[in-house]
């Protein structure tokens, strides 16, 4: 039904795949490591090489970033796996043209005076537990966890939404929740200032398998701007494929990206997230990742629609995909 | 002569608001003509109802009922030939005396400082252009209003005790130099005051209203010549007969309106 | 209010609601965008039956009303009395001015963090939120309204021997309940977005914890049907201000 | 006769403002004394600084220069034993009329309604306890301004041109009620008026102020015998002495300040 | 200004400023919390310093300068022009009032999605929230100023022939003056709170960009260094306006 509205706004942003000059992209991020690939292919001339010009136009949470992407501001968003899935329901289209991460990059962390152990998500019964936002990846993935340790999400434990990256901290400083979960810098950063600890840590294969890939970081554009700009989206995820090798092959360089992101972080801090995240950086995204995807959508019922991985995933791309092998 | 302005079975009645306050009538029935280049004085007791009037026949009241013609036509609202001085003070604060008397001509497109001026030096204002109306005196302030009033030279003045602020002899002077202009001009003129002595040297006609509510008692015709002097006015034996007549019909307004029963 | 212009002014206000919605529902007719984007009114009269016959969000309803009544009236009193107290140290106003300014002007959300910190996020840190807008809000607007004061009733009250606080009182407050109120009707607003944006960052109740709920679903109707919602419970506390402010202008010449 | 009120060397100047308006000194070295008792009334041409003068007394406006002692005590800002009724009309408009006039007795916690009932039945305003400000006359809110004054009942009382808005005749019955209170509680008026026959009529003492710079131009007291009926007094042969003998300062005086040369 | 008084008011400022600074560098030492969370003066000055050497700063200072500008003065006209637009046409208020109510509360957070679709992720959708709260501030500000006027002062000047477009300018307009600014004091804030929380939603420039991405690296030195520049910036503009404000109020009786 919106198809008019889409096109109408692409117009501006989507160039002809044709034109031999350099192409301006436009990407949607929020500053998180959750996306670090798309900064690193910028900062290593991985774009230019494709004969790309990337902006970055950062906004403050993920459903800000698929509006923009559905209006045509943007040209693609970066944010979690499971948009797709969800605007297919309320008859949008739009599709992962690449995964960033091939894992859920989130880490469960608990106030460090509630003295958990690793791995015993059943001792939040009764807790306190905050999110960034409800109604997102994180927070489904926080309740499919919940789900497989036995509690009830609804009953058992009270989910709190806590805002931007530093509340969570901040909440857990002040006593304000027990638990959190969420995505790098915030889960080191409240472990090195002794605030919180790891109760479950995806990205060390911790943690249910379905939990794992029902949300990880992609990128995603809507269809008509993939079926219009074919040529350019090819190039694109070529770049970013191509960053990841590199990121895996030499974490350094995901380092010095984020360093510029993140001024004040330390680099030992950087350095050690990198290390834990670098074996993610895997550009395909496989029928089994869709379908844990569309699964767990289902298990929430926030997806009712029958969906399989090509309603969400963007196959033809694969080739580009290898890329980052 | 004809008749300029004709006031025809006005009524006006004020609700009783929040309450408590009675609903009472302040004017009622009033019949009266005022006649072209005519100067026409209202009196009656404080609170009798004359400004009222007054704000009904320059429509910025709407009367309960009866009707004012001017010139044999109906009127309803503000009448662009009507000049309005106000009892109260109506300067507006944020403009220099000069700005104040300069704006009705302003409004006219002829505004030109010589005449605003001329009217301020004639009311003893030379000097206090550049003044805001704070920085005046009452009088002063009430003497500024009277210049405006003059510059914006309507076709009838309605003036509500104007010389009211002005100490014993400012007053004859300024009204001297307003009766210079109006026996050059012959202008119509309603002109409320609580000053019987100014009343009948400056008036052709002196109407008495009665307090309580409002009725036309008397209308005093004042047949002393003129051009008049005012000093002269005053010391003519028509003048104290006409006083005494008028200040016994005033009295017994008064004694009515405070309730004075002895 | 008479009758007849009872009827005349809703039914000016009927006819603009009317044309309201016709647009609304015209633009998706049109096909100009659709509902993902901004729902409809049929489907948000719907969701509003449903929420209203749903007793957990009147709990939503209950909390976000308290948050914006509490953080209106503390900051509106607050205001209000600092006016008063500068009115009578106003040293104390020119060495705090450039301050109140610069925090006046803190983007709140920026500070979410502290105030998450020190307030929590119950409804204390909402209550604040909407108290750190409303009260400078009431401030400037009474203080406007002090100096507008006509120095000469003061005075004459003086005269009289009255104290300082009965001339705050009986002179400088009832000279400025234009402003106050002025402030208050600006302030209210504030006070519901105040505490909303506060649910959105951070809670476990209220209507902007649903608001933001929906939002992060995608859920359109569910948004617009919040904002509807919030929007009628500022139309009420509004004509509320409306009647008392009346009541008590009923002095000033019609 | 002790001295009440003494203004010692008295000057006021008021600097330009805006750049445009010039510095002029309205008051220059007023040496007066009030004695306890005493009524003392002030003319002179309206813009004079008579009510610059009374504000000064009042400790409403600081002097330039000079000193106001009261009982022998030098005094600066507002003394309590004082009462000011204000030229300009300062009713509070959100009280009704008998709150106002309640104000006072309120503020010395000796709220009788009785008192204030009293009052406004000596000004001619029963009947109007529950009306807004708004909604009364110019005439009846100098009126209430008036009873207010009364109810307060200070020690000593600044009155700025009291009876100015009235007509002849209310002026006259409340001049007579105001003057039977006075003399019989004899209380220190300083009394501005610019009506000659009312400061002749009521005064002990009349001042004569000149215009630009308002200084001490004349001090002429009044004996007539005490206590006074209006009506006789004026027709008193020293009445009419008193006034040709004043009224011929004024008249400079004004002359002076209108700047009229012949 | 005197010279004295002059000195005066800025030694009372110092004063306070030099309080504030020991109470924030008193909490650090007295260890009631960490730099981590409330950074200290001393790291916030460095930081500023460095800042105002980085040509890039300049740029996002003028981005949201330019946005904040816009949008104060679009809603500022806007605002004070409706409402002499509806004292000439009542009916209009009293047919919209619900709904401008009802537009004022709503949280404009939560439309963000529709502002980012409509007015893009540039400046004028910035721009556009902070109209959208600018106007409705100043709207009711100076609507309750001309309901104040002093109906014999219009009445006065209409009987002089004014027509309403020479009322508006001469009687009503500075009537309100006082109404307006202090309308603009509040809204100035609020169009700069508003032109930053647009930028931290979504932006490519600006202070509230480099806020969001401060805030998101847990920098509290440089959140707070880029709320210190926002205060200098709302301070600057609120003085040039109590300038103004000055100026056409030098009429009134001090
Ligand atoms: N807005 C109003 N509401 C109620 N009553 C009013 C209103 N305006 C005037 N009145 C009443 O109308 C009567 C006449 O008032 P008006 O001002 O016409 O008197 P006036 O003859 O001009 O008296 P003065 O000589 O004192 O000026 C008074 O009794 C007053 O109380
Ligand atoms: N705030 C002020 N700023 C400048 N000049 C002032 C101020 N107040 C009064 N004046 C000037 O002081 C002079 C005396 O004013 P004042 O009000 O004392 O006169 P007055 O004798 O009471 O006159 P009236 O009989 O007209 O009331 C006037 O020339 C006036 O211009
Ligand atoms: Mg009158
Ligand atoms: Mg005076």
């Amino acid at each position: 039904g919106c198809a008019s509205t889409q096109s109408s706004k692409e117009g501006g942003t989507g160039k002809s795949p044709k034109a031999s000059k350099v192409q301006t992209v436009k990407f949607g991020v929020t500053p998180s490591f959750l996306f670090l690939p798309v900064y690193v292919a910028q900062d290593n001339g991985f774009f230019e090489k494709e004969g790309i010009k990337a902006e970055f136009i950062e906004f403050q949470g993920g459903a800000e970033v698929t509006s923009a992407m559905l209006g045509g501001s943007i040209d693609f968003g970066a944010t979690l796996s499971e948009r797709p899935a969800v605007l297919a329901e309320k008859g949008m289209a739009a599709k992962n043209v690449m995964s960033l991460q091939n894992k859920l990059a989130f880490t469960l962390v608990a106030r460090s005076g509630l003295d958990l152990k690793p791995g015993d998500v059943k001792a939040l019964k009764g807790k306190k537990i905050g999110v960034t936002r409800l109604g997102g990846g994180l927070d489904q993935a926080l309740r499919a966890l919940l789900r497989d340790a036995g509690l009830d999400p609804e009953k058992d434990v009270s989910i709190v939404a806590t805002g931007g990256v530093a509340n969570g901290v901040a909440a857990m400083e002040s006593k304000a929740v027990d638990a959190s979960m969420g995505a790098e810098p915030a889960t080191s950063m409240g472990a090195l200032k002794g605030i919180s600890e790891s109760i479950v840590d995806f990205r060390n294969g911790e943690g249910p398998k379905s939990v794992q890939t029902m949300s990880f970081p992609t990128l995603q554009a809507n269809d008509k701007y993939i079926q219009n700009n074919e040529e350019l989206t090819r190039k694109v995820v070529r770049a970013i494929a191509k960053a990841q090798k590199a990121m895996r092959e030499n974490p350094q360089i995901g380092v010095d990206s984020a360093k510029k992101l993140f001024k004040d972080l330390d680099d030992e801090l950087l350095k050690s997230i990198m290390e834990k995240e670098k074996g993610m950086f895997h550009a395909a995204i496989t029928e089994d990742m869709s379908e844990s995807i569309i699964q767990a959508m289902k298990t929430s019922g926030e997806v009712t629609k029958n969906l399989s991985h090509k309603d969400i995933t963007a196959v033809e791309f694969e080739k580009e995909w290898k890329e980052s092998e | 002569m004809k008749v300029k302005i004709s006031i025809q079975g006005i009524e006006k009645k004020f609700e009783a608001q929040n309450g408590v306050g009675k609903s009472h009538t302040v004017l009622d029935n009033i019949d009266l003509d005022i006649f072209e280049g005519e100067f026409c004085s209202l009196i009656g007791a404080s609170g009798c109802g004359k400004s009222t009037l007054l704000n009904i026949v320059a429509g910025l009241i709407t009367p309960s009922d009866g009707t004012i013609y001017v010139d044999g036509e109906r009127v309803k609202g503000i009448h662009p030939k009507f000049g309005y001085m106000f009892q109260k003070d109506t300067l507006l604060p944020w403009l220099t005396i000069l700005d104040n008397v300069m704006l009705p001509l302003e409004i006219q497109k002829n505004a030109k400082r010589e005449i605003a001026l001329h009217y301020l030096d004639m009311v003893g204002l030379k000097g206090f252009e550049n003044h805001f109306p704070k920085e005046l005196s009452g009088g002063m302030r009430k003497r500024v209003q009277l210049a405006r009033l003059l510059a914006q030279n309507p076709e009838v003045l309605l003036m509500d005790e104007p010389f009211g602020a002005l100490d014993a002899q400012t007053k004859l002077v300024i009204q001297e130099e307003f009766l210079k202009i109006w026996e050059k001009e012959r202008k119509t003129v309603i002109f409320v005051t609580h000053d019987l002595q100014e009343a009948i040297t400056l008036s052709d006609r002196i109407v008495l209203l009665s307090a309580k509510p409002g009725r036309v008692q008397t209308i005093t015709p004042v047949d002393l010549p003129r051009p008049r002097m005012l000093e002269h006015a005053m010391n003519n034996a028509k003048f104290n007969q006409l006083f005494m007549d008028i200040w016994g019909g005033l009295k017994e307004e008064v004694r009515k309106s405070l309730q004075i029963v002895s | 209010m008479p009758k007849k212009e009872f009827v005349e002014i809703w039914g000016l206000r009927g006819v603009a609601l009317f044309l309201i919605i016709i647009c609304w529902q015209g633009v998706l007719w049109l096909d100009l965008t659709t509902e993902f984007w901004i729902s409809s009114p049929v489907s948000i009269i719907k969701k509003f039956i449903e929420y209203v016959l749903n007793s957990e969000l009147w709990l939503h309803t209950s909390v976000t009303m308290i948050e914006t009544l509490l953080g209106f009236i503390i900051g509106t009193v607050l205001g209000v009395g600092f006016a008063f107290v500068v009115y009578r140290w106003n040293w104390l106003y020119v060495a705090l001015e450039p301050f109140l300014t610069a925090i006046y002007s803190l983007p709140r959300v920026a500070l979410a963090p502290l105030f998450i910190m020190w307030f929590g996020i119950g409804i204390l840190s909402k209550v604040i939120l909407s108290v750190s807008i409303v009260f400078f809000i009431l401030f400037y607007n009474t203080y406007s309204g002090v100096k507008s004061v006509d120095k000469d009733l003061v005075n004459n009250v003086r005269t009289m021997g009255g104290s300082n606080s009965l001339i705050v009182r009986k002179v400088i407050l009832p000279w400025c309940i234009p402003w106050i109120f002025s402030g208050m009707k600006i302030g209210l607003a504030m006070s519901l977005i105040g505490a909303v944006v506060g649910e959105m960052l951070a809670a476990q109740h209220g209507l902007g914890f649903v608001l933001a709920r929906a939002a992060g679903a995608f859920e359109t109707t569910g948004v617009f049907t919040v904002l509807l919602i919030l929007a009628l419970l500022a139309m009420l506390l509004t004509s509320i201000m409306e009647r008392m402010e009346k009541h008590l202008l009923k002095w000033r010449q019609e």
